[in-house]
């Protein structure tokens, strides 16, 4: 589904990566591994084409997805280190909004429900401004739950939560990838996945990877 | 599509209503440029009758550009920026809409707030009249060319001066043919002509700039 | 047709383009300042004083020239900056780059030449119509591409939204060619056009005419020679850079 | 024509020296701050080579 | 103490210089707002001069209003604000430092551009001269009384606005006593009663606007 | 020497806890636990003074740390869920900044020498907006290293860090109570902290906690 072909990124004046090619298939989970500013984040926001490559191509079932478009981000949902949500507005409001600007519009129940299984009961309503740091980070995840793209790209999605909604999302990102999804993660805490179908990738050691 | 459409300028107006006060920002900016000239010029009808137009004009000029500011900057920073550009709809759609909530909550107030200031200078009904009209064909066109900037622009620090100055140039044309609408009909000439210049300006913005400003976010958001 | 290509891909990378560049500097540069100079003798000693100016006209040598300059290079940086966003070549950015601060001087300095002949002419050194406005906007919108160029750190940013913005400033240009025929205005109407002749002298057209081909000239030597120094800027640490004679010295 | 009938231009002296003056004054400038421009450059560059020369030692 | 000063003086102008085209914003907008009167009024230089005290004053006040919105933001945003809450230095010399700092980017550059721009309305210079001392003790003031009203608006989303409302009241007598200087040394009588008593204001506040914008910001704080 | 007697904290319309008494003397590190918005955040801003508490009182040696003032705020060093440094400043003029404000400056090489201890060897003089979010906390923590305040309280330091900088944090603060220094801590990530000297105090539980 996803091909990457030498894939370069340039920034500043430090060249992060070059000559980067894996590939991922309906059910793999890719987990991205590498310290501090090894290009991490970076390497995602390529995949999700909000950074242009500096050379390389990706490809979607065998299209650039420059070409595709719209048809690619479609198929995308990202989550990087910023929640994407609005301190003005309740939990339910954002995540409506985000729903519908993703084209699957979800009703008032729908969302609510959705917050009530990511542990925001009772939080629903207050603006998001008063959310602590994980009470946030779940609103932003619990996008998850509604979401009907096929390539989950989470970057850190694990931090600031707490031990209970790590099990939770977890288990979400299981059942995502074991129904076909695909899933490219990266966390610096030590967590579970069902080890079958997960790729891992190395950023920033001596040769640079190849999955 | 046009559900996306309706529910980014639904947000966006709920938002302004949420922050309540950013609703009158802009407003209270203009009302406070035009008030306070007569204080600090003296109140002689004609000196101020003479100079109503450009004041006037001047005012909406930079109460629309010191907005812009805000049109993309709160989005970008907390990241719902990077996520309507991965939203499966057509980016300048999204951009109009934003631009349509940015103009309702800032532009519009100001068109209608207009005449009531109008009086202040003791212009005649039918120059407050040509004032509104311009005032309406002009500020959409300003918010929409405000919006290239601001877009390419974004997360540039100190970004202020730098909207001002490629926006400014675009923006001279607006400011000439509206307050020279008004300035004409005052002296008895028409204003016919300056105002179908506005409306052909305001036209050509709806056409290209949601697509220049939504490719300009686009080479921002890296 | 298809070798035709390659080679224009060839000369689109810096390292070919770089001793090309190289090369042609001397070449402009020498034909610039023969131009400018017969350009100068004819414009004080061949040139009649005209009869209704007297001497004041002679400005006119200078300021059409630099008018057009300051039109013709937006319209060349337009079109590198069209190509870079299509074609996604590193030598357009550059090349617009590049091309920036010698337009802004042309427009300054139709600016300037502007209102010192109007000033005699006119009785008056500004006046808002709509030629000298739209020139004047020429002028900001230089500034504002110099200045969103040195706000931004990264270069395929900064190279990609300065061609965006060059492209939307590119409805200025028409309207100040057509400025004295959409709206009556102070200033002169077009004195030289192709379907009815001249309406100046030919000898003073033909001034003219040799100054503009030496601030041609004199455009290409500096552009290259700058776009030479970005060059080297932006590839510094390619192995090609470092293998020159100059940078090794 | 004396020179100083010359230099008066008909009275427009500083109209036309004003003009003419300003454009030779920025078309000489320029190429001055070109060439030190690309001195500065190539100074920057020569420093950045030799500090990776002597890193590889 | 004064190292803490001297360091948070520095670092507020390093990060000026870093930006660069932060320090022109205010300026920027001072030039456009002084120039683009006589764009839209035209040229005659009678009414010109005439409204040339107000339009330069209250160009200076929308500017020094218009930057308060910055004074503090960004150190709240990125945190650096609760940082200065934890330092062991008394609160209202770091607000001094800042202030100042503000001062000499966004204020100084407006007064010393004032008597160029001062040239296109025709000012004598005479009036000039008051024009400039008439800054020099105005805007300074105007900075410090600013912080209050930014102080106490921070982390309020919208804050613009209530910055303006809160602020602008007292802004008004700097506004009056400023351009009623330039006024009466034009028409010809002394300017020197105004100039005392902007003089005043700025002792004052220089007394008292550090400890309640340091109060302020504690409560914002939270 | 920090004492806390029946505190209390009102947000908004919710109680977070209210009778909260501990106290912590030198050598000893408080290690705070809670789900996601139990109130780990407020209890730390209230401690530094930052929050008002709404009942009970905070003591440093025995005085109310209102009235200390700067006096306590010299004793104590905080670092939040915001980093707290400038984007446009290099790693080492923040650090020498941040350090000057608290009352000790430090020279170039001071600086250098510690960000280099935090693994940040060529990006000292970086602008730190280019940084990627681990490399901004490491500059954040960095004042760590160079400050002399006994009362370290730390809202999630390990947040975005990798492995590496994990184990070298948890080394400086085990140092900092070894050497009789005080730290409040709260992370939701499973660290190892020596176990002799460390008090937990757990939020949000049915009864609130009293350690
Ligand atoms: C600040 C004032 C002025 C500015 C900004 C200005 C600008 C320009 C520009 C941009 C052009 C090129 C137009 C084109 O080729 O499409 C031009 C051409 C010309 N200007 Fe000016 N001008 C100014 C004042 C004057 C004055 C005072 C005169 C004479 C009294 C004058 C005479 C001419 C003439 C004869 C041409 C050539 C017309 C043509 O061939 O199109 N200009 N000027
Ligand atoms: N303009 C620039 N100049 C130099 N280096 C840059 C520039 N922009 C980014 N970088 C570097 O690129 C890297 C960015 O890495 P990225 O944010 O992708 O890291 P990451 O792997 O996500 O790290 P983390 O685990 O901390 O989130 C950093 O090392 C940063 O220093
Ligand atoms: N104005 C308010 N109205 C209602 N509840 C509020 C208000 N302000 C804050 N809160 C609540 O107070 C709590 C803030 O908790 P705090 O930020 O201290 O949590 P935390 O323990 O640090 O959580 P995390 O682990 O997610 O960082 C949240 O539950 C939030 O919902
Ligand atoms: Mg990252
Ligand atoms: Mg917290």
């Amino acid at each position: 589904m996803l091909e990457v072909a030498g894939l370069a990124c340039v920034r500043g004046d430090r060249k992060l990566f070059s000559d980067l090619s894996f590939s991922l298939q309906a059910g793999e989970l890719l987990h991205l591994h590498g310290h501090n500013g090894s290009g991490k984040t970076t390497l995602m926001r390529t995949l999700c084409s909000l950074v242009r490559e500096s050379a390389g191509e990706i490809r979607w079932q065998g299209e650039s997805i420059h070409k595709l478009g719209e048809e690619y981000t479609r198929e995308v949902l990202y989550v990087g280190h910023k929640n994407g949500i609005k301190d003005d507005l309740t939990g339910v409001e954002n995540l409506r909004v985000s729903s519908a600007l993703d084209g699957n519009p979800v009703s008032r129940e729908r969302a609510w429900e959705a917050l009530e299984q990511m542990g925001l009961r009772g939080h629903e309503d207050l603006p998001s401004r008063v959310l602590s740091q994980g009470q946030k980070r779940r609103v932003a995840l619990a996008r998850l739950l509604l979401n009907r793209s096929r390539l989950w790209v989470l970057d850190e999605p694990f931090t600031a939560l707490d031990v209970a909604a790590v099990d939770f999302l977890q288990s979400i990102i299981q059942r995502h990838v074991e129904s076909g999804g695909m899933v490219i993660l990266t966390t610096h805490q030590e967590v579970r996945i069902t080890r079958e179908q997960v790729k891992e990738l190395r950023l920033g050691w001596k040769e640079d990877g190849r999955v | 599509m046009f559900s996306a459409f309706r529910t980014l300028l639904g947000r966006d107006l709920l938002l302004a209503m949420r922050r309540r006060s950013d609703l009158f920002t802009t407003l209270f900016f203009f009302v406070i440029v035009v008030s306070l000239f007569p204080l600090g010029i003296g109140p002689e009808m004609n000196t101020l009758r003479m100079i109503a137009p450009g004041v006037f004009w001047v005012a909406a000029l930079l109460a629309s550009m010191l907005a812009l500011e805000r049109l993309f900057a709160i989005d970008y920073e907390d990241g719902a920026l990077e996520q309507m550009l991965l939203t499966p709809q057509p980016l300048s759609l999204l951009v109009l809409a934003k631009v349509l909530a940015h103009w309702l909550v800032t532009g519009l107030p100001l068109v209608l707030m207009a005449p009531l200031l109008g009086l202040q200078y003791d212009l005649s009904s039918e120059a407050l009249g040509v004032m509104v009209v311009s005032l309406l064909l002009g500020t959409p066109a300003l918010s929409l060319i405000g919006a290239i900037g601001a877009a390419l622009t974004l997360g540039l620090r100190g970004g202020g001066v730098l909207v001002s100055l490629l926006v400014l140039p675009l923006y001279i044309p607006v400011l000439i043919f509206g307050s020279g609408a008004v300035e004409a009909t005052a002296s008895g000439l028409g204003g016919q002509g300056h105002l179908s210049m506005l409306g052909a300006i305001l036209v050509l913005s709806l056409l290209f700039a949601p697509l220049a400003a939504s490719a300009a976010l686009r080479i921002s958001a890296e | 047709m298809s070798s035709r290509f390659i080679n224009w891909f060839k000369f689109s990378s810096p390292a070919t383009f770089y001793p090309l560049a190289g090369r042609m500097v001397p070449v402009f540069s020498l034909i610039a300042a023969a131009l400018i100079a017969v350009g100068l003798y004819m414009s004080f000693f061949v040139a009649p004083t005209d009869y209704k100016q007297g001497e004041g006209y002679r400005i006119i040598f200078v300021h059409v020239p630099a008018a057009w300059m300051s039109m013709f290079i937006y319209l060349v940086m337009a079109f590198w900056a069209a190509l870079g966003l299509v074609f996604n070549t590193r030598l357009s950015g550059m090349m617009t780059r590049a091309l920036a601060p010698t337009g802004a001087i042309f427009a300054f300095l139709a600016l300037w030449t502007g209102a010192f002949w109007g000033k005699p002419m006119w009785g008056t050194w500004w006046v808002w119509d709509a030629r000298l406005t739209s020139e004047l906007i020429l002028l900001f919108l230089y500034l504002g591409y110099l200045a969103l160029q040195g706000a931004i750190d990264d270069n395929r940013r900064a190279d990609r939204a300065g061609a965006l913005l060059v492209l939307v400033g590119v409805v200025n240009i028409p309207i100040i060619h057509y400025s004295v025929k959409w709206w009556n205005t102070l200033h002169q109407g077009a004195s030289v056009s192709i379907s009815s002749g001249s309406s100046m002298s030919a000898i003073m057209l033909w001034t003219m005419l040799i100054m503009a081909l030496g601030f041609w000239a004199y455009t290409i030597a500096v552009a290259l020679s700058r776009v030479r120094s970005i060059i080297l800027e932006r590839e510094a640490d390619t192995t090609w850079v470092q293998e020159l004679a100059e940078v090794r010295s | 024509m004396s020179v100083a009938e010359f230099f008066n231009m008909g009275g427009y002296a500083l109209y036309v020296w004003g003009s003419f003056g300003a454009t030779a004054l920025l078309m000489v400038i320029e190429p001055i701050m070109l060439r030190s421009y690309r001195h500065n450059v190539l100074r920057r560059i020569s420093r950045l080579a030799r500090i990776k020369a002597e890193e590889r030692v």
